[in-house]
């Protein structure tokens, strides 16, 4: 915690960041915290319950931060996979930001609900995460962890879901995306999701209904998933941003594995390696094709 | 290494000494061969002859008892098993409708997830091990491998070697210290399937490839199939002018046991037809 | 593809070529008759049907004179044919399918043969003797053909005379039933 | 085996299909000008590429009532504009699997390679897929899903 | 409100036999936004046309649909008609009802409800389209001839006769390509260096040919009319302004005993060398992985090692310093000749093939290959033009020669025929008949392929004249024994098993594309089959063009071509190259894409799946040039339109013309129930 309040205190006076993004108490439980100030980086803190992605405060449409010059973000190993998805994606040049790479050994789901990481309590995705220290950084801090505690959850619903029929999958994504009211927090959420206009607020022709009918958001969250296939970075932030709990993970968590399966595709923190979808291998599989 | 061992009927017959050679070399390997437990007979020629269901579903019986008793890759040391294993797992792998056909008429569980070697592909596995246990006791012997029909066809279903020019029984023999000779009936069939019936076919079939041999110089055959082995050996009297010197005929097993310095009534070689123990004791007396 | 549904219902009985298709997937018009598969066969010299002449009679619809012909008898199976096809045709698969048809269609002796060693199988789960001596002799009718060989596979240890059935055995004769039920 | 009465009931399913223009839609006018009956059941819209062939469009048709979708462009190797095929190939690889794990039945969505010169398979997909979809029946679900008032 | 005219055609009874069209044109009528709606037997024709055109002028139509036959037939008629009444002609589209409709389907009431299923969806199309202006770009008038052999030499001297100048890049140190080995040509047996020779010397002294030999293109940009290659010039290590071409040099070089790749690696070379006598340019290169001063640089010698050519040069012309320089040259067409490799079985395989090990090429010796034995047969060659066994230098008296080595084989090599071999094969009976006068030739063949002007009696004279024996059937295998080789052939018209003795094999193996052509394709953007041979655009009636504007292909590789089939391509591809020179402006079709570059995120993800590269980045600024952000462009000249930017764009941000997102929805939801 002193290394990374230093280390937000020496770039802050030496000018070369404007501001440091990383986390701090608030009211209710750890929130993103935006320190200017040499004297207020005593805000900072890191634990497992500092799950925000904040890389998605460096998308080029979060105009209101461009006043406070360079951002020295705080990032995890997640984080950092977004930093490189915006730099694959000309979202980002690198000298524009500082990357201060936080040792991480996973982080809670709920963590207004619990107090200490286990595997009862870990975040799904920390458990598909081999990151305990990105390789996309300017600094390092924190003590090595341990690796988060294991749990098959997410895979284990995966694979539940597949075993069973088509009509089994229907009535199952039926119930869940008959809470979505279309708020599209988890659009907003999603450190990957910055087009200017979504296709979703599209009018002329409006592909997704805007409304919350569930022919619109079955279009919806098929058009996000599709978006997302070899670019989600698994950060959770969609699903944790949902107020009706749907279970997001599960598509974005899916479509990775289609990915890796088929085109060795695994989401990386290297920004140089390019993304399944828009490239291609005259070898890909074709099973399907007649 | 562990291997699910398919023995398959001849080798509890005619074939024993490429049962008992093979068992010994892999004794002195460190290769564990793990019998099936109750495996059956693969239909051989008679089953894809008449009935071409039967075929599939008499190896498939095996795969399946292999699957279900942890085999991942199973040894079938005679050819003619090896072929027909290895021509039920590709069949079924490129028909799923075959493969349900074959499911019904199993019914066992069977994911078709076990890869069929034969003994070539295992001993050429083996070859470092063999080299380095090997002594120089085949120093200088002249062999002529024998690939036959079976080993290197179809290149689809078979696949571990060049159907055309092959070259891993030559490096087996390499590696146990023999010299393989260069030679042209490597792979044109002996006919072993009419070994009875047709005896004049066999014979002329038979007695181009010892021709053959013999004219590259060598001082053995070494064979790799319990069907060529029976004709060449078995038959090889009838294939032989008045006077001509006979030529002995070896499983490559018992040529790389002998390498090993193996007993050769350990390696059955006192069962062949043609005395192949002149060959032994020659080789013994290198060692001393 | 199924066929469109005006097309269902129809029934003609399936041509030789159809039903090789069917039964082996070899399109026996594909033979362009290079002639490659005869030129390697092994048996060319012996046999009044070589592999090119069998696919080109088969392209033409001679089922009568195929089945009738001694010359499929006469293949090794050696696959020197199929190995070497330029057009990936499969000959030795072609033979193969054409004797289970004239095995169904005239029981001959070499069908006997056929029988007699399968039956082995069916009774015992295993062939006890490699289909060696016996079979051959119940395929020729010639008993007494190599009786002064059999002492010699005795006394070196190769053959066994009381055969024993293995466990699994009625589980092989179930997969013979089912196997015949479901070729009928 | 259905008899003539039902076959004149028999589910007529609404195939919509996404083509393109010099393999595909060409291989279609090859099977009209060799006279090659077919299923009238599908409609082709027309497209450049199979690159430019949107996932949107396969949801859109089921939304409107298709009750079955092709995809169809030119063979690997063969596309007019060198690789919107390879590109729509792995496009089309992930959606597909993605419909399955949302629950449509990936037998209502066709994918296939049609040249220009095959008229005849042209007319094995339109028929093999509309005999499948007739098996399957109306996409009762989505078509309810999308009449619902929400 | 849209006001639409739909006209139905009955193709005389092609359409009318079964889809009722006077119900199709009522339904229609019905259809909104439509204002005029007739059906007539034959639209594409003068009356016909005219029909839509006094409709377009009486009932001021702002959209035209011809259900009738496929738009590959008659757009661009029913296009221009519309232009003809002043409509711009990207307002008309076509209903397909013909090919997709009334000759597929025999029902009449299903027939005829598809027809108008199909001509409403058109309809609604329409209702989106927008007036386009055809674009018309500017031509450099300047050709690419990417090959020196005879079709680019031929390209290469059409091109600079009709008046435009023309850049050679060939990647050898010599042009002339497979011809100048050749001995005798088929069917007239005339020399084949002495008639390309003289077409080589014409090449180099052309004022309007800039010849770049042992020189390969690097990149390509631009488009039809404007392209920009890049072209690398290999460093020969000799200063060709400076040398005469004396050949002192290659004299003295140490390393004598490279095999030739002009002779097929029958005879040696030097490592500095020419490749033959009457190569052009006539000056030598420096083979560097040969040579003994290279060879001791790269291991890291600091002293020369040797220096033996540079010695004996009177002009000082050998420059070991020498490094590949480039040149970037701008062009308006670009011809492809870049010719063909023999197959050479075991050596180089294609992709998933094992070679042939049943013919021993590599390990049985004096079993060589067709161009092997052109170089025996060839004066110029390693043997003086005799006859002799590469082993032992016997004349062999027996020869067989297996056809179709390789080709029309899919199982282990190429599913097509290779062409030339037939011919050439005979040749090679005759060749050595005449020099060899009691050796037999045997030629194993399954079809004499002998289609062209004096080809069928050519194959005959060599049999009926020149003795050679003709067996139909392949041969299974063959191998070396003792001195001879064993061929087990079948002669499937006498039903007979053959085991011939010979002292040669060659095998007549297949023609493939030379390698790397796959890579130069995708730098050209235009596509390939899968053996890498280059696609023409159609293959009946755009033989010489590619799939991409203003690049033309000629020669062998394009498929299997002889000599006379290659010039004739080559000239064919030179004139279309000076009919498009012969415009001052070009025109094409705009169906091309355009970015809403307000919306765009410049994520980029179209300019990653552009096959064309036609996607720009370009900065937005403020008034005061601050950055905004960057976004994409779509060059229209460079844009062929296929439109996959527009499905990757995530935001649908780019919109392809004729093509857009709003006509694709209008149609599927005019497919609503």
């Amino acid at each position: 915690m002193k290394e990374l309040q230093e280390l937000a205190a020496r770039l802050l006076t030496d000018g070369s960041a404007g501001v440091v993004i990383g986390y701090e108490e608030g009211p209710r439980g750890v929130r993103p915290a935006f320190v200017t100030r040499p004297d207020d980086v005593g805000r900072l803190i890191f634990d497992p319950r500092c799950v925000h992605n904040l890389a998605t405060y460096l998308s080029p449409r979060r105009t209101h931060l461009k006043g406070l010059g360079r951002p020295a973000v705080v990032v995890k190993g997640c984080d950092a996979r977004a930093v490189a998805g915006l730099l694959r994606e000309s979202q980002l040049a690198r000298e524009d930001v500082l990357l201060i790479a936080v040792r991480c050994g996973g982080v809670m789901r709920h963590p207004e609900r619990h107090v200490d990481l286990r595997a009862e309590t870990v975040a799904d995705r920390c458990t598909s995460c081999d990151v305990r220290e990105p390789h996309l950084f300017d600094f390092v801090v924190g003590e090595a962890p341990a690796a988060p505690p294991v749990t098959d959850r997410r895979e284990a619903r995966i694979r539940e879901l597949e075993a069973g029929s088509p009509a089994d999958r229907w009535a199952f994504w039926q119930e869940e995306l008959s809470r979505c009211v279309r708020c599209h927090a988890c659009r907003q959420a999603c450190p990957m999701c910055f087009c200017e206009r979504c296709v979703a607020d599209k009018t002329q022709p409006q592909w997704v209904e805007s409304s919350a009918h569930p022919r619109g958001v079955l279009a919806f969250h098929l058009t996000r998933a599709m978006h997302q296939a070899g670019r989600c970075v698994d950060c959770g932030e969609c699903e944790r941003a949902c107020p009706a709990d749907i279970p997001l993970g599960l598509l974005n968590r899916k479509l990775a594995h289609v990915v890796a399966e088929r085109f060795g595709h695994h989401p990386s923190d290297d920004p140089s390696v390019p993304a399944p979808i828009g490239s291609y291998a005259q070898q890909d599989g074709q099973e399907f094709i007649l | 290494m562990r291997i699910g061992y398919y023995p398959g009927c001849s080798l509890h017959a005619t074939a024993r000494e490429l049962d008992e050679s093979l068992r010994a070399v892999a004794s002195a390997l460190d290769l564990e061969l793990q019998e099936l437990d109750d495996w059956s007979c693969c239909g051989a020629t008679s089953g894809h002859a008449t009935n071409h269901l039967l075929s599939l579903a008499l190896p498939a019986r095996n795969l399946a008892l292999a699957e279900a008793q942890g085999h991942d890759r199973v040894l079938a040391p005679c050819a003619a098993c090896y072929n027909r294993l290895a021509t039920a797992r590709h069949e079924i792998a490129a028909d799923a409708a075959l493969a349900a056909r074959v499911a019904r008429v199993l019914e066992r569980p069977f994911a078709n997830r076990v890869t069929v070697a034969n003994l070539v592909e295992v001993l050429r596995e083996l070859g470092p091990a063999i080299t380095a246990r090997a002594g120089r006791s085949l120093a200088g012997l002249k062999v002529a491998c024998y690939y036959g029909c079976l080993l290197v066809r179809p290149a689809a279903v078979v696949g571990f070697d060049d159907p055309e020019q092959p070259t891993s029984m030559e490096d087996v023999v390499r590696a146990a210290g023999a010299t393989p000779v260069a030679w042209q009936m490597r792979l044109e069939c002996c006919g072993g399937a009419f070994s009875l019936a047709r005896t004049a076919s066999v014979v002329r079939l038979g007695r181009a490839i010892l021709d053959d041999a013999r004219r590259a110089g060598a001082e053995a055959l070494v064979v790799a199939c319990p069907m060529c082995h029976s004709n060449l050996d078995f038959r090889q009297s009838a294939m032989l002018e008045r006077g001509e010197k006979p030529l002995p005929v070896l499983y490559l097993s018992e040529l790389v046991g002998l390498a090993l310095g193996i007993a050769p009534d350990t390696l059955g070689l006192q069962r062949h037809f043609v005395d192949a123990r002149p060959l032994a004791a020659r080789a013994a007396a290198e060692v001393h | 593809m199924s066929a469109p549904p005006s097309e269902a219902g129809s029934h003609h009985p399936p041509t030789l070529t159809a039903h090789l298709r069917a039964t082996t997937g070899v399109n026996v018009a594909a033979c362009y008759q290079c002639g490659k598969c005869s030129a390697g066969c092994p048996m060319a010299v012996e046999t009044a049907l070589r592999p090119h002449d069998v696919m080109r009679l088969a392209a033409s619809e001679q089922r009568e004179r195929l089945l009738a012909a001694e010359s499929l008898w006469l293949c090794l199976t050696c696959e020197a044919c199929t190995a070497r096809c330029p057009n990936g045709c499969d000959p030795a698969r072609v033979i193969d399918a054409l004797r289970e048809e004239a095995a169904h269609q005239a029981p001959r002796a070499i069908g006997a043969f056929h029988r007699s060693f399968l039956d082995q199988i069916r009774a015992f789960g295993r062939s006890f003797e490699l289909g060696l001596v016996m079979t051959y002799k119940l395929r020729s009718g010639k008993l007494t053909q190599d009786v002064t060989t059999a002492p010699g596979l005795l006394g070196r240890g190769k053959l066994k005379l009381v055969p024993h059935p293995i466990a699994g055995v009625s589980d092989v004769r179930r997969i013979f039933r089912a196997c015949e039920k479901e070729e009928a | 085996m259905a008899t003539a009465a039902e076959s004149l009931t028999a589910f007529e399913p609404r195939i919509t299909a996404f083509v393109c223009n010099w393999c595909t839609y060409t291989g279609a006018d090859l099977a009209g000008t060799s006279r090659l009956q077919m299923a009238p059941n599908v409609r082709i819209v027309r497209l450049p590429c199979t690159g430019r062939i949107d996932p949107l469009f396969v949801i859109k048709a089921f939304e409107r009532g298709a009750d079955g979708v092709i995809v169809s462009g030119c063979h690997p190797a063969d596309c007019h504009y060198t690789a919107g095929n390879y590109h729509a190939r792995r496009r089309f690889a992930v959606f597909r699997e993605l419909l399955d794990f949302m629950g449509i039945d990936t037998r209502r969505v066709t994918f296939s390679w049609v040249s220009a010169s095959e008229g005849g398979k042209w007319r094995d997909v339109v028929n093999e897929t509309v005999g499948r979809v007739q098996a399957l029946g109306p996409f009762e679900a989505y078509h309810e899903l999308a009449g619902r008032q929400g | 409100m849209a006001r639409i005219g739909v006209f139905v055609c009955h193709c005389g009874e092609n359409i009318g036999r079964t889809v009722d069209c006077a119900r199709v044109a009522d339904a229609l009528r019905e259809h909104p936004g439509v204002a005029h709606s007739v059906d007539y037997k034959y639209m594409c024709s003068d009356p016909g046309q005219a029909l839509i055109k006094q409709a377009i002028a009486e009932k001021r139509l702002d959209g035209v649909v011809v259900a009738a036959c496929s738009p590959h037939m008659h757009e661009k008629t029913f296009r221009r008609a519309c232009a003809g009444a002043d409509l711009n002609p990207f307002l008309c589209e076509m209903a397909n009802v013909r090919e997709h409709c009334s000759w597929i389907h025999e029902d009449r009431a299903r027939a005829t409800d598809k027809a108008i299923d199909l001509a409403r969806t058109i309809v609604e199309k329409v209702k989106h389209n927008r007036p386009l202006q055809t674009i018309r770009i500017p031509v450099t008038r300047r050709a690419l001839v990417i090959g020196g052999g005879i079709a680019g030499i031929q390209a290469a001297l059409d091109i600079a006769d009709g008046g435009a100048e023309v850049v050679l890049v060939e990647k050898e140190p010599s042009i002339g390509g497979h011809m100048s080995q050749l001995s005798e040509t088929f069917p007239t047996l005339d020399c084949s260096q002495c008639i390309l020779t003289p077409r080589m010397v014409e090449v180099y002294q052309h004022p309007r040919i800039k010849l770049m030999a042992y020189s390969e293109v690097d990149a390509v940009s631009g488009y039809i009319g404007n392209f920009t290659v890049k072209i690398r010039q290999k460093a020969r290590a000799v200063d060709a302004s400076t040398c005469n071409g004396c050949g002192a040099c290659t004299k003295a070089c140490i390393q004598r005993k490279i095999p030739s790749e002009f002779d097929e690696r029958l005879g040696p070379r030097s490592a500095i060398y020419v490749p033959f006598p009457q190569a052009v340019p006539n000056t030598p290169v420096i083979d560097r992985a040969n040579c003994a001063y290279f060879k001791a640089k790269a291991k890291g010698a600091t002293k020369a090692a040797c220096g033996k050519c540079a010695e004996a040069c009177s002009r000082g012309a050998i420059d070991f310093d020498q490094q590949d320089s480039f040149v970037t040259e701008k062009v308006g067409a670009i011809v492809v000749a870049t010719g063909f490799q023999l197959y050479r079985i075991g050596a180089d395989q294609p992709q998933g093939l094992t070679g042939y090990g049943e013919y021993g090429y590599g390990t049985v010796p004096d079993v060589i290959d067709g161009l092997q034995f052109e170089r025996l047969a060839s004066a110029s060659g390693p043997t003086g033009g005799k006859i002799l066994r590469p082993s032992d230098g016997r004349e062999p008296k027996r020869i067989v020669f297996l056809q179709c080595v390789g080709s029309r084989d899919p199982a282990k090599g190429m599913a097509y025929c290779s062409k030339i071999c037939c011919m050439y094969v005979a040749k090679h009976t005759m060749l050595y008949r005449h020099k060899v006068h009691d050796g037999q030739a045997t030629v194993f063949y399954m079809d004499i392929r002998a289609a062209g002007k004096g080809y069928d009696e050519f194959t005959r004279r060599a049999i009926e004249e020149d003795g050679a024996r003709y067996v139909r059937g392949r041969v299974a295998r063959l191998y070396r024994d003792g001195d001879v080789i064993k061929v087990h052939g079948f002669d499937t018209l006498s039903g007979e098993p053959l085991v011939l003795d010979a002292d040669m094999v060659v095998l007549a193996t297949a023609m493939r594309p030379q390698p790397g052509i796959e890579a130069l394709a995708q730098k050209l953007s235009v596509s390939y089959d899968q053996h890498g041979f280059i696609n023409e655009a159609h293959p009946k009636l755009r033989p010489v063009e590619t799939n991409t504007a203003g690049v033309f292909v000629a020669g062998a590789c394009q498929a299997p071509r002889d000599i006379p089939d290659s010039v004739a391509m080559a000239s064919a591809a030179a004139s279309k190259i000076l009919g498009l020179f012969s415009q001052a402006e070009l025109e094409r079709e705009p169906t091309v894409a355009r970015v809403d570059t307000g919306l765009c995120s410049g994520c980029f993800h179209c300019e990653r799946v552009c096959p064309y590269g036609a996607v720009e980045r370009r900065e937005i600024r403020d008034r005061k040039g601050n950055l905004l952000k960057v976004v994409a462009e779509v060059n229209p000249g460079v844009c062929q339109g296929c439109g996959t930017c527009q499905a990757t764009c995530p935001s649908k941000s780019v919109e392809l013309d004729g093509f857009t997102d709003q006509q694709i929805w209008a149609e599927i939801n005019a497919l609503a129930l």
